[in-house]
């Protein structure tokens, strides 16, 4: 079993130890849907950053989503569907244009997305007015919010619960049993070779892109229905969407990655947190420990590989 | 032997960034003119934005290292914030503590430099996570023990920001030494030729007989040496420093944005410090140009994302490698 | 991994973080702590007001007035206007009633406003290009952090009149600087009513916006000491950055450590509605709690029969700002060197009269924009 | 300085090795580059290090610049012990090494690579008024100041330029032992001689040299002795006026020559041609008149330089055609990416398969599919038909399993998997540059026999080397590229000094077949 998994489920255990309710099905619901967007999000980053890039635009796609819903919703819910429709477009065209902008123009996706991630902050921010506007209704909400009931043996699910799963699958799909997965680890592994082998490198990694702000839409509804409409919901998304992939043993400069563990790198994250705040750690020194964990993580992957 | 051979020598002049330096600024000079209030080309306005340069520029002269050599430094806004606050912390307002607390601040910058040196180039951590993990580390330390402006600088040390020499503001004459110095040690000691071909290529490097460990921890332990300098500005600028100044100022992206738009290759080996410059000063002159113009904040930005990829795009679109 | 490595991780894994030390930080004495202007404050609140009645920007409490004639010019004027930034529905319902006074106003030639996007550097910057540009007849600053902006503040002082508004500096140079009564009369309120509400042991989360800005630190400086005086249970100050996520994720947080929390004081009502939520959401019963005058916060306490209160801080200050300008070019005196304006409490009993239904969640019920042109649409009503 | 040696002259032979390298053992994943050798260079001399590719040169050479640690044996110099753990330290001790590789910065000026890491230091700056005086005495000294100029950027020298600027460098160092690692590939016969000269000057001004080629002309004409490494092994160290080239060759392949090359393809087996290029040309290509036929192995002989691998990677679309019309397979095709010569099924192999041919943290079985999974739509289901397994044995593959990565297969192995790749999808043109670089004689051979029973089984074959022992013994037509053309023509079984004479230009036209 990859390291990861294990770390996660000590930590698991540790926190259950302390606070019994965390070991119940409710319990690990809550916990599953608070940690949803971060999951749902390091999947995404995760095809980006097995080909070789960066995704760094995530974190302000994710406020464009929220503030840009409730702009064009404007409070009457039966927006709500087609507005959906155009944050995935939206989604996609951010996407699209990451992934053309670095194959075609051969800006390195780290200043592609970085330029995007001033841009459609700028953007949402000009939109609104600088501050949140608007309300999201519920029927946009009900995703980062509310619960299924009457499911057998689980009572209650979250909706983002069910999202993940299936972002989830399909993601861990998309990567690793079709040929559009191989291509893109190849592609982040030996750009040339691939090349060379007639993978279509341009199409093979815009996907990718589009993969990834896909994720951020989704994310984005989710975050945006758990808390309603806020200006900063995106920031630093991005940083801790390729820590969690890194942590699920992603090699930055791309080849290497699985889903499975972009996915439950970032559920330890969320984990690691909530057994920070038990412990009574102050947010700060939990940001600080974060920092202490990718070094060490990333450092002992550069050392087992040494090795053998 | 049938490829034609390239006679222009090498080194013509300014980097291409000034180029589009003279461009915003031309840009800038007729959209001010033709729809916005007041006059673009006063010794005022030019002064201001010098003046708005200072901070992003130092930091961005000791990023130009870190992405000369290859690598990236995340850190350098969390490192301000450390600056800022222990620097105004130390002084608590009086003369006699400056150079206690400059040394202090010195001292703590050469060591997170020398930190992210070690971590890139002996643990092998990438240094994109070494320098993430590191500045969350430090602000995590930083927001733990201050949550607020702390402590203030001496009035005598607010010379740094408020001073003039002449017409000239001191920041400015400080820009003006940090990237003479900067582009005197890349461009004209040995340290600077072997960071190139760091940077360039760590492999010939190696085989050349550099000690490229060396030479990457040295530049990392300059790019930090540079923040501190910014960190030291902005106490002097605001008369005290809080936890949240570097992140507020976004100085690590900026910068990064700054040096590439600057012409520095991300990848490392190419590029330079007036490149870097030039990249700072496009930057202040679009927020002159937006003050000037009446809109917003938000277009602005909007428009900043652009130029970044847009400037970019123009030294990279030739190539046929792959880039990830 | 080896087993054997991941034990010895493991292990010392839980040393670590077991040994670190609890929340390490106590709480020092706040610098933002002044007995007097508490006391001030306090008395000011039940105060009446001078001036009229249905116009509450142009009203003063216990005022005294500065001579304004040598400022006095021949209109129209330019007015100059240094801004924090956009950064929160506040400030944006505010600007928007500063520009629809600036457009009511036909002496106003122009209005030059430069944004700070939330930055002192930029601040500071902005303000001598302000000066510099030799455009403004007076100039309005709305400034970052009090400390950082002091010194900028009064350089144009030396060159222009200067109005300061919302968060104050640490000078006498502007001509004056307008408030509402205060951030210990907007904290202590909230406190007290908290404390009345609790039986002894009562947990209490105070929830705050950022740190170092003078009246955000003066709220919490003042219910700290009321809180002080009583037997509740202070079970965390937290910074919310005045975002709805980051509000309801420390608040589930608290929530899944110590169960239910009896009272939620909050520093401002953005994140109120997020922070209620996250009872809703987890199943625990509603808290009494403190907001302010938006709408969406109005409206949930209304419908859902909560109980709380919601001191303000009336956005009608950045028309009062406009006013105070085209009085001191006019050359009649202001209420100066503090123009403190009334700061009206919302309660259980007063809250039907706030609630606007046709304007948008982010409103503020005080905005005092009712007569403006542009009025509902302009802020997003209908 | 003119070239004024004869190759009667010889450096001295007498006195103590400068340097001695005793039982020198290095292994690799898969594969032992050297076992047991020993070696030794005397001050004033050259000691030429022969053998073929694979043989162990380039490792025992990297031992000695202190990029590789051995795993066993000891290195000597002045007869004291010594280890480097980085090449600054064998630079430090006075070894210099000219790689075969290029080792030089692109985008920095010809003075600053040639004294990179020495910069001449005036008050504490790099005095570059030095820098470029020096370097253009180095230049002129080589006798190439009229081609190169310090202050020329290394990106826009010619690929022989930058060769001679590699050597300039190697002669910067004021060391003990200059190491020169198949200096003259590319090089013109008028550069290779004024770098004999130069060599034969600094073997008088009492350098050891050990200059390592496998140009038997050159190797004559400079060595002093002569030391002969087959399979990492040392088969012995010979006075260079004792032996012939004959002899050497003896002693390099250890067995006659047409048993180590399968046979020529029989007049029978030739089909149809399936590749024709008709006036092809590009920036440094042209007037490129091509065939290749089913069943038929055709050699692309030629120097560095010469167009030979440009060749190559034109039809493959990576430097297209720009001029002249191509046709597959009787069709006419338009090849602009290498996308587009997938898609026609032509197949890419070569010396770099590390950079080109391989995703070295994959799977054999990922590596294998890649070509194939490249050609179906994207959301295709990545495994199913063809069986990995097939083609593994196909091209015997020797890996622990389908699922090991290719990074820890033998050079051979790894060039069988990018063989594997093309067979994946039935290319029926394959593309061969130098495809056996690098890998021991024993994969080289083997792999050399796949080559010829894919001709067998109907392909077409076009074949670029650097070898010419490969070209000779494995095509059945060689075409000689000289200056960016098809210098001439050669049938199955031509000789060497045939080919040398087309390769630098000296003879015109070409032989009928």
């Amino acid at each position: 079993m990859p390291p990861i998994f294990v770390v996660l489920l000590v930590i698991c255990v540790w926190i259950s130890f302390l606070n019994p309710r965390f070991a119940t099905v409710p319990g690990i619901m809550s916990f599953l849907m608070r940690a949803a967007p971060a999951a749902i999000l390091a999947a995404g980053q995760l095809f980006v950053i097995v080909s070789g890039g960066f995704d760094l635009s995530v974190g302000s796609l994710i406020t464009l989503v929220v503030l840009g819903s409730s702009m064009l919703i404007g409070g009457d819910p039966a927006n709500t569907p087609w507005v959906i429709a155009v944050m995935f477009l939206i989604g996609i065209a951010v996407g699209v244009f990451n992934g053309a902008v670095t194959s075609w123009l051969k800006v390195p996706s780290f200043i592609t997305t970085l330029g995007m991630l001033v841009t459609l902050k700028g953007f949402a921010l000009l939109w609104t007015g600088g501050a949140p506007r608007g309300a999201l209704p519920n029927n946009f909400r009900v995703f980062g919010r509310n619960r299924l009931s009457g499911v057998p043996l689980l009572d209650e699910v979250p909706y983002a619960v069910i999202i993940l799963l299936v972002v989830a699958v399909v993601a861990t799909y998309l990567l690793h049993r079709t040929g559009w997965g191989k291509q893109l680890i190849a592609l982040g592994d030996n750009p040339r070779a691939a090349r060379l082998s007639g993978v279509p490198t341009a199409k093979v990694r815009i996907l990718a892109f589009v993969a990834s702000a896909t994720s951020a839409v989704i994310a984005g509804i989710l975050l945006g229905g758990f808390s309603g409409v806020s200006t900063n919901v995106g920031d630093g998304q991005e940083l801790g969407a390729i820590s969690a992939a890194v942590l699920g043993g992603a090699k930055l400069l791309g080849g290497r990655g699985t889903m499975p563990g972009a996915i439950a790198g970032a559920l330890t994250l969320q984990a690691l947190f909530t057994l920070l705040n038990l412990l009574g750690w102050p947010k700060p020194l939990r940001d600080g420990l974060q920092g202490v964990i990718i070094i060490g993580a990333v450092a002992y992957t550069a050392w087992r590989e040494r090795r053998s | 032997m049938s490829a034609p051979v390239n006679r222009k020598p090498k080194r013509a002049g300014l980097p291409p960034a000034f180029l589009f330096l003279a461009g915003a600024f031309v840009g800038a000079w007729v959209l001010v003119s033709l729809f916005g209030r007041g006059q673009f080309l006063t010794a005022a306005n030019i002064t201001n934005i010098f003046v708005r340069s200072v901070a992003l520029g130092m930091v961005a002269v000791g990023q130009s290292f870190a992405i000369l050599g290859g690598s990236i430094d995340l850190s350098v806004a969390h490192l301000i914030s450390v600056t800022a606050v222990m620097t105004s912390f130390i002084m608590q307002g009086d003369p006699a503590n400056i150079a206690r607390a400059i040394a202090v601040v010195v001292a703590i910058g050469l060591g997170v430099g020398l930190l992210n040196g070690l971590i890139i180039t002996k643990l092998r951590v990438n240094s994109l996570i070494a320098t993430l993990g590191t500045g969350l580390f430090m602000q995590g330390l930083l927001s733990t023990s201050f949550q607020n402006f702390a402590g203030a600088v001496a009035p005598e040390f607010e010379v740094l920001a408020y001073g003039t020499w002449g017409p000239v503001p001191i920041p400015v004459v400080m820009l003006a030494v940090v990237v003479a110095l900067g582009a005197l040690v890349m461009h004209r000691t040995r340290f600077g030729a072997h960071l190139y071909a760091v940077g360039g290529n760590a492999e010939v490097a190696r085989l050349s007989g550099l000690r490229t460990d060396r030479v990457l921890i040295v530049a990392h332990v300059i790019t930090s040496f540079s923040a501190v300098l910014t960190g030291l500005f902005i106490a002097a600028r605001l008369g005290a420093g809080a936890p949240w100044v570097g992140q507020d100022g976004v100085y690590d992206l900026e910068s990064i944005a700054a040096v590439v738009v600057g012409g520095t290759a991300l990848a490392g080996g190419r590029g330079g410090v007036l490149g870097t410059l030039a990249g700072v000063l496009i930057f202040s002159i679009m927020d002159a140009m937006f003050n000037q113009l009446g809109t917003g904040a938000f277009l602005k930005q909007v428009f900043r994302g652009f130029i970044i990829i847009a400037a970019v795009a123009s030294y990279s679109f030739r190539s046929k490698e792959e880039v990830g | 991994m080896q087993r054997k490595e991941m034990v010895a991780l493991v292990l010392a894994a839980a040393l670590l973080l077991s040994a670190m030390p609890q929340a390490g930080v106590a709480q020092r004495v706040s610098e933002f702590w002044d007995p007097d202007e508490f006391a001030r404050q306090m008395a000011l609140l039940e105060m009446e007001p001078v001036g009229p009645p249905d116009k509450p920007w142009l009203q003063a409490l216990d005022p005294t007035w500065v001579d304004t004639s040598k400022y006095k010019k021949d209109p129209p004027w330019t007015i100059c206007f240094s801004n924090a930034g956009l950064f929160n529905p506040w400030r944006v319902v505010g600007f928007t009633t500063m520009q629809a006074a600036v457009e009511a106003n036909p002496l106003i030639k122009e209005f030059i406003v430069l944004d700070a996007e939330g930055r002192d550097e930029k601040q500071i910057a902005d303000i001598a290009d302000l000066v510099a540009s030799g455009e403004c007849d007076l100039l309005i600053v709305s400034p970052m952090t009090t400390a950082a902006l002091t010194p900028a503040v009064e350089r144009a002082a030396q060159q222009l009149p200067v109005i300061v508004f919302d968060r104050g500096v640490n000078t006498r140079a502007p001509i004056t600087f307008i408030s509402p009564i205060g951030g210990y009369a907007f904290g202590a309120q909230g406190a007290r009513f908290i404390a009345e509400q609790l039986p002894n042991g009562g947990k209490v989360l105070a929830l705050r916006i950022s740190p170092g800005v003078d009246v955000l630190e003066t709220r919490w400086a003042a219910a700290e000491r009321i809180f002080a005086e009583t037997n509740l249970d202070i079970i965390g100050v937290e910074f919310t950055n005045d975002d709805r996520a980051v509000a309801k994720s420390i608040v589930t947080d608290y929530l899944l450590r110590y169960g239910q929390i009896d009272a939620v004081w909050m520093d401002a009502g953005a994140t109120t509605v997020a922070v209620l939520e996250a009872f809703e959401d987890l199943g625990y019963e509603i808290p009494i709690f403190t907001g302010e005058d938006q709408q969406d916060v109005l409206v949930k306490w209304y419908e859902e029969g909560l109980t709380g209160i919601a001191p303000t801080y009336p956005t009608f200050q950045w028309r009062t700002a406009v006013e105070a300008a085209v009085m001191v070019l006019s050359g009649q005196p202001i209420p100066g060197p503090e123009w403190k304006l009334p700061q009206p409490t919302i309660t259980n009993e007063t809250l039907a009269q706030y609630l606007q239904y046709n304007m948008p969640p982010q409103h503020y019920a005080l905005c005092g924009c009712e007569d403006l042109p542009g009025y509902p649409q302009r802020w997003g009503g209908r | 300085m003119k070239a004024n040696g004869s190759s009667a002259e010889r450096g001295r032979r007498d006195g103590p090795p400068i340097l001695e390298m005793q039982g020198i053992t290095k292994r690799f994943p898969g594969v032992v580059a050297l076992d047991g050798v020993s070696f030794d260079v005397r001050p004033g001399e050259v000691h030429a290090l022969v053998g073929e590719n694979g043989a162990g040169k380039s490792t025992l050479m990297k031992i000695l610049g202190g990029v590789y640690a051995p795993d066993e044996g000891t290195l000597l110099l002045d007869g004291r012990p010594i280890s480097f753990s980085h090449p600054w330290e064998a630079q430090q001790q006075g070894i210099s090494i000219i790689y075969q590789e290029f080792n030089l910065l692109p985008y920095r000026t010809v003075a600053e690579n040639i004294f990179l890491g020495r910069e001449p230091i005036r008050r504490g700056l790099v005095d570059y008024a030095r820098l470029r005086r020096d370097s253009a005495q180095l230049l002129a000294r080589l006798g190439v100041d009229q081609w190169i100029e310090p202050d020329m950027l290394v990106k826009d020298l010619p690929v022989a330029r930058q060769q001679l600027v590699e050597i300039a460098k190697a002669l910067s160092f004021s060391s003990k032992v200059l190491v020169m690692d198949e200096p003259t590939a590319a090089l013109t016969d008028r550069e290779v001689e004024l770098l004999m000269g130069l060599v034969r000057q600094l073997r008088d001004e009492g350098l050891a040299i050990v200059y390592i080629s496998h140009r038997f002309k050159e190797v004559f004409e400079v060595a002093d002795r002569i030391t002969v490494l087959k399979d990492g092994r040392k088969v012995g160290t010979v006075d260079a006026a004792d032996v012939t080239p004959d002899d050497l060759i003896r002693m390099m392949i250890g067995r006659p020559l047409d048993a180590y090359y399968p046979e020529y393809a029989r007049p029978e087996d030739i089909g149809p041609p399936l590749l024709e290029i008709k006036g092809g040309g590009n920036d440094v290509l042209d007037d490129i008149n091509l065939t290749v036929r089913a069943g038929e192995i055709v050699g692309v002989a030629g120097l560095q330089g010469s167009g030979r691998t440009e060749l190559l990677r034109a039809i493959f679309g990576i430097q297209p055609f720009t001029r002249g019309t191509v046709r597959l397979r009787g069709q006419e095709v338009r090849i602009r990416s290498p996308l587009d010569a997938v898609r026609l099924r032509i197949g890419f192999l070569t010396e770099n398969r590390k950079e080109e041919g391989l995703a070295l943290l994959q799977p054999v079985r990922d590596n294998i599919l890649l070509v194939h999974r490249a050609l179906r739509p994207l959301l295709a289901k990545a495994n199913g038909a063809p069986s990995v397994a097939e083609l593994a044995g196909q091209v015997d593959l020797r890996a622990a399993g389908l699922d090991q990565e290719v990074q820890y297969l033998s050079g051979g192995n790894q060039q069988k998997v990018v063989l594997a790749k093309w067979l994946a999808v039935d290319a029926d043109v394959l593309l061969f540059s130098d495809p056996t670089r690098g890998i021991d004689v024993n994969a080289k051979a083997s792999i050399h026999r796949l080559i010829r029973s894919l001709a067998q089984s109907g392909k077409a074959i076009l074949m670029a080397s650097s070898e010419l022992p490969e070209i000779i013994g494995m095509s059945d037509r060689i075409v000689v590229m000289w200056d960016g053309r098809i210098h001439g023509e050669l049938p199955a079984g031509a000789t060497e000094a045939e080919i040398m004479a087309l390769a630098t230009g000296q003879r015109e036209g070409r032989r009928s077949t």
